[in-house]
């Protein structure tokens, strides 16, 4: 066991504590948080597999990709942020009701 | 000359181009938009040609090459796709062009645009690092959109559908983590040569498979999917339900013809098993719905459940069913595009959608239920309609296989689908009792939603041809199609 | 254009009644049509009479599946005592129904039948036969009820059924010779049935007695001529029991294997058959009140006399040549009298005594003619019957003369009753008789009188008047005597009329318990469609109840807890299983 | 490119192209749609004539487009299917009539009249078809045009009898599928072949042969109203009566009865279907029908219903005549293919007619509407003893060949049957017959319109008229060059 086994298996900690998070919590807020810790888990597994063989440098490119996810994740947030601030001017709550199709 | 032309650049950043000028300048949004619609269908005849002419399409942007640079990739596959994403996109965009109201086509307009850059782009990817970013500029448009009437339901159900959408390409990405972590390359070609099965490409199949598998609402992850499809504007419903789905579906597709087939059989199993349930499931849920847009949702859960199929039948029939199945996918998009199309004009006309209250509208709109006739018997599985050929395809490599249980549920899920196509077409020709205010439904939107469904039946008899198409074919794997 | 040839007159024969029954149909030209209708019937009695029979068939390739027709010698005495029948009836018929509303229905009809009688007798096919007969059959029907009486209507289904029975057997009858010989001629037919294996020949045999007996008023199959014949328009009824009747026995000429081998077990059969109709039918027929039901049994009974003679042939296939023209000859004199006896008594309704007394002496004519008496037609026709009995073996030759003077006997008893019953001081029956009526039965008395002669001119070494005179006496004498004595003791009044139609009372019996079945089964069918409702409803219930369970399900599916959970069930599983299914 | 090749792609098209300008007609334009409708169905009978020429002559008529990778769409005119063909465009032409006159300022025409022409465009080509596929393809399609027609007076019953329709014709169609495709992975082709195209097949895929026919046959029979697959029969009697008319005596149950002829003998040929042993149960399964629908129609007061479920009868001795598998009980069978339709159209036109003049929907009050509407009541006479097999009318001919040929196979039980549905149906048309001509008609009839002195409208009365006596003829003339007697005996050759 090495140590970038080590961050990767705490990066899918993190992935799963944050799934815990937005299964669990009703708050669209914490659901938003939720999906960011899980996005930070990936990236950490990311960076931490990128020491693919023992000696060698780490392989840049999986951080070129963190940097991209990175993006794509604030974006994502934005949305998610914006949508939020909607459903709660418009229903008066920031939760997600059950069933929404009627 | 025209065959050395960057078509596959072209027919990714034109709408992205235009997507952007409408962004800017909103006034000109309408026509500026068609006329990007209509560029980019003909920029993918050209790539098409290019392809037929000369065989798979190749390009590294940049000069940059994998695992740094973006790569551009077309074969017949992704050409079929792409014709697909360009049909759907004509009909709807001329059909948005006289749905929405200005305020709403300043949002739709470039986001469409995007939305259709990104498809694209998808469809042309070679590279699964790429698919992310792309899956998520998907997303992101398909929720912007769904938002965008502003009702609460509709924001509810964009909520909810930016959630799924997320966890899926989360999971997707870790994915792509273990498998390059594994192999040492994010480009799908290299993967197939080099992956040998182990444990953490087990785990990379689990976590892809499910988000994917997620993001096209695969039974039973589509608690997502009616709600976001029903409450959307009928055109987006229709984007979506016709080529978003499919977006995900494809790189699903992907891996599994290239990387996961010779390996995958299990998880294939399982990924028919899901089908087999969703066509049973969505089916019976459509048939249960009272609103006809909500019915044309669940059917979206069913139809997706028939190319799912295709994992199990894959390994035996030497892949000849992705072609099919990339066959089925156009069929479905033409048809399901039809009949949400179809469902905004009777919302149109009769203020709402529910099925009980069609009486009397084929007097009245003879061309907006031909289409939903139309585009059902395709949905169904009616000779001579592509939605037969496809399901005849598929139920002939599963009864070559022996496999007699997914046949069956093909068949049990046609008769399913002609419940609830009849369920509303019935209704309509039934006598109009109360002439309740009804609003005018332009022509042009008529027509839109009855081409589409017609292009739907056509389909059907240039079938060898399309299937030669998705043919096309030169990736070194040794699943590959031979042409 | 050719020149029009005497033969013509055959096909015309057919032709002309049926052209007529389509110009009825047009109305601008119903008057004239009319007008020719009744004498719709001479084109064929002008065959009968002018045409040499001859074995020249007239084809018709393209008719039905290959038709033919033709007139032979029996065939020519068939077609003339049918066409001078329908001649009679149908000028008889002008007057008989000049008031009454449905004049033009009723010649439709009359000629629908006529031409289908006269088609049978020409046809030599089973295709043209069949179809003549049909034609004739369902076309009678019209005039059968042409009273719209309960009696005719009732009369009218009975006769109905039994048709459509007799159609039916005699269609699986032509059936199976057609199948066994290959041909579909008569000529062909018969000897074909002759050399065919006895099984299928048995069928045949079967089928066509059972067919054609209806129509011929065989003993068990005669129920519907009590009834039809009685209530039918005066005029028909002379057609029905004086011609039409001889459709079926015309049909077993034609079909059975008659003179072309010996069927000694069917022949008792048919003689025994035949004996017991001569004899049930007087016995039936002696209690009756009304004249037309009387003469009604009275067919039954001298058709059962005649399959008498048909048995002796099938027993005795060597004297069928003596045999066949007896029978024919015996039809002839059979459907004339009836006829007459028939229309005379249709007559009897005048309330001028003096009128009353002729025709009551006229009908002295035909009534004798029929009990055999001497110098008539009867009597020949007895005689040839008794000589045909000669060549028969132990025990037919010592049983039938006696038998047949027995019937003898008691046909003349039958007519004496029926001379009794429209005596002129008798209430008045039928209708009031008009000049029309009256002048054609004339004739028709005057062809009885003449047929003896006729014959005996056809053959001079008949030596009847010293054989068969005396024989033929005594049957009248006694029979005279013993209606006086009856009279005297006015035992007639004591008798109480049988039902019309006999057995059918105890068939319509058995009729209505299985009508009554059908009833149940009836109930039976709507309890199930009850039943069927209900289980509908449950089946509705359960659908609605499933659909309910099946919404809940999906509700629980899109919760988001759930749905998560099932994200993370798959991630896992499909790995697992992924690993397991390629490393096992 | 000639004529040859054109021919059958014409004669489907020569239905279609007026069908599909008709629904964009407006409701108003009677002349310019009757003129259509008219010229279609003349053009389909003209050049039907031209192929009836040419196969008589020896020409060959085939078209064909690929459709599936190893599957082509193939129209060819045999003669059986030349057989069919005729009889659907002539029917056409009369119903079209027929049609135009009792629809007469009803709501829907255009719709009604588009519908009707395709239905006919998918009758000619299942008759043309030249492989099962692309008789798969026009059966499918024939069940959607047909659906409208039905549920055309777009009333609750006809909504709920059309949704009984689709369930049951889906749902065959689905199991037809299944049963073509199994065939198809077993044999490779789908072509209709004289003697079938199963001979080479070995020993071992007998038992999947037996299933594939029995699923064909329950595929097909639904169509064909093979009890107990009748049920959505009698149901659709809503629809109007040259609907009604024209699904009895052409369209969809005859696509059924010709489906299971055309499986018998070019599918499976008849020896080889014999040697399986699929052709007895065939044959009960078509007694049982042809008692069962008689038994059905005897209680039936409804006019049309009593009519549908003499369809179900009448529509099995076709199917008994292919499975007693002779030469000439298979003459009998297909020859009724002809004289069903004849004689159940003049049955079906005329029972319009009652409704229409003088709104009599019932058996009981068919009182003396003989005196009312003579030429019509002829026309009924005349059907209805076809349909007993009086002589000299059509049935009569059907039934003689069965009869013989059920004798000549050897099938003795066949006789009985015969004998019991003729007896039966003498049963149920007798008593309808002895309303009209022998009972006093009513003081009023329940709802009658005036057509001055004609005893209705020439577009009503002139089919009836003809088809009866196309019906008549067809029998009388059995013999003659141009009856359909002599063109099935062609056919026959063909198979035997």
């Amino acid at each position: 066991m090495n140590n970038a086994f080590l961050f990767a298996l705490v990066g899918v900690g993190i992935f799963s504590l944050g799934l815990y998070a937005l299964i669990m919590h009703d708050h669209l807020l914490r659901k938003i948080l939720a999906v960011n810790i899980m996005g930070s888990g990936v990236f950490l597994v990311l960076v931490a597999l990128a020491k693919r063989t023992g000696d060698a440098l780490p392989d840049p490119v999986p951080h070129a990709m963190v940097l991209t996810g990175i993006v794509v994740a604030v974006s994502a947030t934005a949305l998610a942020l914006i949508l939020l601030l909607k459903v709660f001017a418009k229903s008066g709550q920031a939760t997600l009701p059950d069933r929404c199709k009627e | 000359m025209l065959t050395d032309i960057a078509w596959g650049v072209i027919v990714i950043m034109l709408p992205l181009t235009g997507g952007i000028i409408c962004f800017i300048w909103p006034a000109i949004s309408k026509t500026l938009g068609l006329i990007t619609v209509v560029g980019t269908a003909l920029s993918v005849t050209g790539l098409g040609w290019q392809i037929i002419e000369s065989g798979p399409y190749h390009h590294t942007v940049g000069g940059w090459g994998a695992p740094l640079g973006i790569d551009l990739f077309a074969d017949g596959l992704s050409l079929l796709m792409l014709i697909m994403t360009a049909l759907v996109g004509l009909g709807v965009s001329f059909y948005s062009k006289s749905y929405f109201k200005p305020q709403e086509a300043t949002w739709f307009w470039p986001i469409w645009l995007i939305l259709l850059g990104a498809l694209n782009a998808l469809f042309l990817s070679a590279d699964i690092f790429n698919l992310y970013v792309i899956l998520e500029l998907i997303g992101l448009a398909a929720v912007a959109l769904t938002a965008l009437t502003g009702h609460i339901a509709a924001l509810n159900s964009a909520m909810r559908y930016l959630l799924a959408m997320l966890l899926g390409s989360l999971a997707y990405l870790l994915g792509v983590a273990l498998l390059y972590h594994d192999v040492g390359s994010v480009d799908i070609a290299t993967l197939a040569e080099k992956i040998k099965p182990n444990a953490t490409v087990w785990a990379a199949l689990g976590f892809m498979s499910a988000g994917l598998a997620l993001k096209s609402a695969l039974f039973p992850l589509n608690f997502w999917l009616p709600p976001a499809h029903a409450n959307a504007p009928a055109p987006v419903s229709a984007l979506l339900s016709a080529l978003v789905v499919k977006a995900s579906f494809y790189i699903l597709l992907r891996l599994w013809s290239e990387i996961f087939g010779s390996f995958g059989e299990g998880a294939a199993a399982l990924l028919g098993l899901l089908g087999a349930a969703a066509i049973l499931w969505g089916s019976l849920q459509a048939l249960c719905q009272t609103r006809v847009k909500l019915l044309i949702a669940y059917s979206t859960v069913a139809q997706v459940g028939y190319l799912f199929l295709a994992f199990p039948l894959a390994l035996g029939s030497n892949g000849m069913v992705w072609g099919i199945v990339a066959y089925l996918a156009l069929s479905h998009a033409l048809a399901k595009s039809a009949m949400f199309l179809v469902a905004g004009n009777l919302l149109r006309f009769s203020g709402h959608d529910r099925i009980s209250g069609l009486e009397g509208t084929v007097q009245r709109l003879p061309l907006t239920v031909s289409a939903f006739a139309l585009a059902g018997i395709s949905i169904i599985g009616l000779p001579p309609s592509s939605g037969f050929i496809g399901k005849w395809l598929l139920i002939e490599v599963a009864v070559t296989q022996g496999r007699w249980d997914l046949a069956a549920i093909m068949i049990i899920g046609g008769l399913l689908a002609a419940a609830y196509v009849f369920k509303v077409l019935g209704q309509t020709f039934s006598d109009a009792k109360v002439s309740h205010d009804t609003g005018t439904v332009p022509a042009s939107m008529e027509w839109a939603a009855l081409l589409l469904a017609i292009g739907a039946i056509l389909f059907g008899f240039i079938a060898p041809e399309i299937l030669s198409l998705a043919h096309i074919d030169v990736s070194p794997s040794t699943n590959g199609i031979t042409p | 254009m050719n020149t029009l040839s005497l033969d013509e007159l055959l096909p015309l024969g057919i032709l002309w009644p049926l052209f007529l029954a389509c110009l009825l149909a047009f109305r601008a030209i119903r008057v004239p049509t009319l007008f020719l209708a009744p004498w719709a019937a001479l084109p064929a009695l002008a065959a009968s009479l002018l045409i040499a029979p001859s074995e020249m068939r007239w084809h018709f390739p393209a008719i039905l599946l290959g038709s033919e027709i033709g007139l032979d010698a029996t065939g020519q005495v068939f077609l003339l005592l049918t066409a001078l029948l329908w001649t009679v009836s149908g000028v008889y018929a002008r007057a008989y129904l000049s008031r009454s509303a449905r004049y033009t229905e009723f010649y439709a009809f009359f000629l629908l039948s006529m031409a289908g009688n006269f088609g049978l007798i020409m046809a030599q096919d089973l295709f043209g036969f069949y179809f003549y007969l049909s034609l004739m059959n369902f076309a009678a029907y019209g005039l059968v009820v042409f009273d719209r009486s309960t009696a005719a209507l009732r009369a009218g289904r009975v006769y109905i059924v039994l048709v459509v029975a007799g159609e039916l057997l005699l269609f699986a009858a032509l059936l199976v010779t057609a199948e066994i010989t290959g041909a579909t001629t008569f000529d062909a037919m018969r000897t074909g049935l002759a050399l065919a294996d006895p099984v299928s020949r048995d069928w045949v045999i079967l089928l066509g007695m059972a067919g054609f007996g209806i129509k011929a008023g065989m003993f068990g199959l005669h129920v519907w001529l009590p009834l039809a014949h009685p209530v039918a328009p005066t005029p028909v009824s002379a057609v029905l029991s004086g011609a039409m009747i001889n459709a079926g026995l015309l049909g077993w000429l034609q079909l059975l294997p008659l003179g072309e081998i010996a069927l000694p077990g069917w022949g008792a059969m048919i003689i025994i058959l035949g004996l017991t109709a001569a004899f049930y039918g007087v016995a039936i027929g002696l209690t009756q009140r009304e004249p037309k039901i009387l003469l009604a049994y009275s067919s039954i009974s001298q058709m059962g006399v005649i399959t008498v003679a048909l048995g002796l042939g099938m027993v005795i296939p060597h004297a069928w040549p003596i045999i066949l023209p007896t029978i024919a000859f015996y039809a002839l004199h059979h459907g004339l009298s009836k006829g007459a006896l028939f229309l005379g008594v249709g007559l009897a309704g005048s309330t001028n005594r003096i009128q009353r007394r002729w025709i009551w002496l006229g009908l002295w004519l035909p009534a004798l003619a029929l009990a055999g008496a001497p110098w008539t037609s009867g009597m020949l026709a007895k005689y040839l019957l008794k000589t045909t009995t000669l060549y028969a073996p132990l025990p037919w030759d010592s049983l039938l003369p006696p038998l047949l003077s027995l019937s003898a006997f008691i046909t003349a008893l039958l007519m004496v009753r029926l001379l009794y019953l429209v005596r002129p001081d008798a209430q008045p029956s039928g209708v009031a008789p008009a000049a029309g009526q009256i002048w054609p039965w004339l004739i028709l008395l005057l062809i009885v009188l003449l047929i003896p002669g006729w014959l005996t001119f056809l053959m001079p070494n008949l030596e009847t008047e010293t054989v068969s005179v005396k024989d033929s006496l005594w049957p009248i004498a006694m029979a005279m005597i013993i209606a006086w004595s009856v009279l005297r003791l006015d035992m007639f009044r004591k008798i109480q009329p049988l039902p019309a139609g006999d057995m059918l009372v105890l068939m319509e019996r058995s009729l209505r318990l299985l009508y009554a079945f059908g009833n149940d089964l009836i109930n039976l069918i709507y309890r199930w469609k009850k039943w069927q409702i209900w289980l509908e409803a449950r089946f509705i219930d359960r659908l609605m109840a499933a659909k309910e369970r099946l919404q809940n399900m999906e509700d629980i599916f899109a919760r988001w807890d759930v749905a998560m959970l099932f994200v993370i069930i798959i991630a896992l599983s499909m790995g697992v299983i992924a690993r397991a299914y390629c490393c096992a | 490119m000639n004529w040859s090749t054109w021919l059958p792609p014409l004669v489907v098209a020569s239905s279609l192209l007026p069908g599909l300008i008709i629904f964009f007609l407006v409701e108003e334009k009677v002349l310019f749609r009757t003129a259509l409708n008219l010229a279609g169905a003349l053009s389909t009978l003209l050049l039907t004539g031209w192929m009836l020429w040419g196969v008589s002559h020896g020409h060959q008529y085939e078209t064909s487009v690929p459709f599936l990778p190893g599957l082509e769409l193939v129209l060819r005119a045999d003669p059986l299917s030349l057989l069919f063909v005729s009889l659907s465009s002539i029917l056409w032409l009369l119903t079209t009539i027929y049609a135009i006159g009792y629809l007469e300022g009803s709501p829907h025409r255009s719709r009604f009249f588009g519908f009707f022409s395709l239905c006919v465009t998918s009758t000619t080509g299942i008759a043309l078809s030249g492989n099962f596929i692309t008789f798969l393809l026009f059966y499918e399609f024939l069940t959607l045009v047909t659906y409208p027609l039905v549920i055309h007076r777009g009333t609750e019953k006809a909504r709920q009898a059309g949704k009984i329709y689709l369930i049951y014709t889906i749902t065959s169609g689905a199991i037809l599928l299944l049963g073509t495709m199994w065939l198809y992975t077993l044999t490779g082709t789908l072509d209709f072949r004289p003697q079938g195209i199963l001979r080479d097949l070995g020993e071992e895929n007998h038992l999947a042969l037996i299933v594939i026919f029995i699923l064909l046959i329950a595929g097909l029979g639904v169509k064909a109203a093979l009890v107990p697959l009748h049920g959505w029969l009698p149901q659709a009697m809503v629809a109007p009566a040259p609907v009604s008319a024209l699904l009895h005596a052409v369209a969809v149950v005859k696509a059924g009865a010709f489906g299971i002829v055309r499986v018998v003998y070019d599918i499976f040929g008849v020896d080889f279907a014999a040697d399986l042993g699929v052709t007895g149960p065939l044959a009960v399964v078509a007694a049982v029908t042809i008692i069962y629908g008689s038994l059905r129609a005897l209680f039936q007061d409804n006019l049309k219903r009593r009519l549908a479920f003499s369809t179900v009868s009448q529509v099995s001795y076709i199917i008994l005549g292919v499975a007693i598998a002779g030469p000439v009980a298979s003459i009998g069978g297909i020859v009724h293919l002809v004289h069903q339709g004849l004689m159940k159209i003049t049955l079906f036109f005329c029972a319009g007619n009652l409704a229409e003049t003088l709104g009599i929907h019932t058996v009981h009050e068919m009182n003396g509407a003989g005196r009312r509407m003579p030429w019509s009541m002829t026309a009924f006479t005349i059907g209805a003893f076809g349909m007993i097999g009086a002589p000299p009318i059509a049935g009569f001919i059907s039934k003689w060949y069965l009869g013989l040929g059920a004798l000549q196979a050897g099938q003795y039980w066949v006789i009985p049957v015969l004998i019991g549905s003729s007896l039966l149906n003498a049963a149920y048309f007798l008593p309808v017959l002895h309303r009209i001509w022998f009972r006093e008609p009513p003081d009023a009839w329940p709802a009658e319109r005036d057509f001055g002195n004609k005893e209705t409208a020439w577009a009503l009365l002139v089919p009836p008229l003809v088809t009866a006596l196309l019906a008549l003829l067809a029998g009388l003339m059995a013999s003659a060059w141009f009856s359909p007697l002599e063109w099935v005996q062609f056919i026959a050759q063909r198979e035997f």
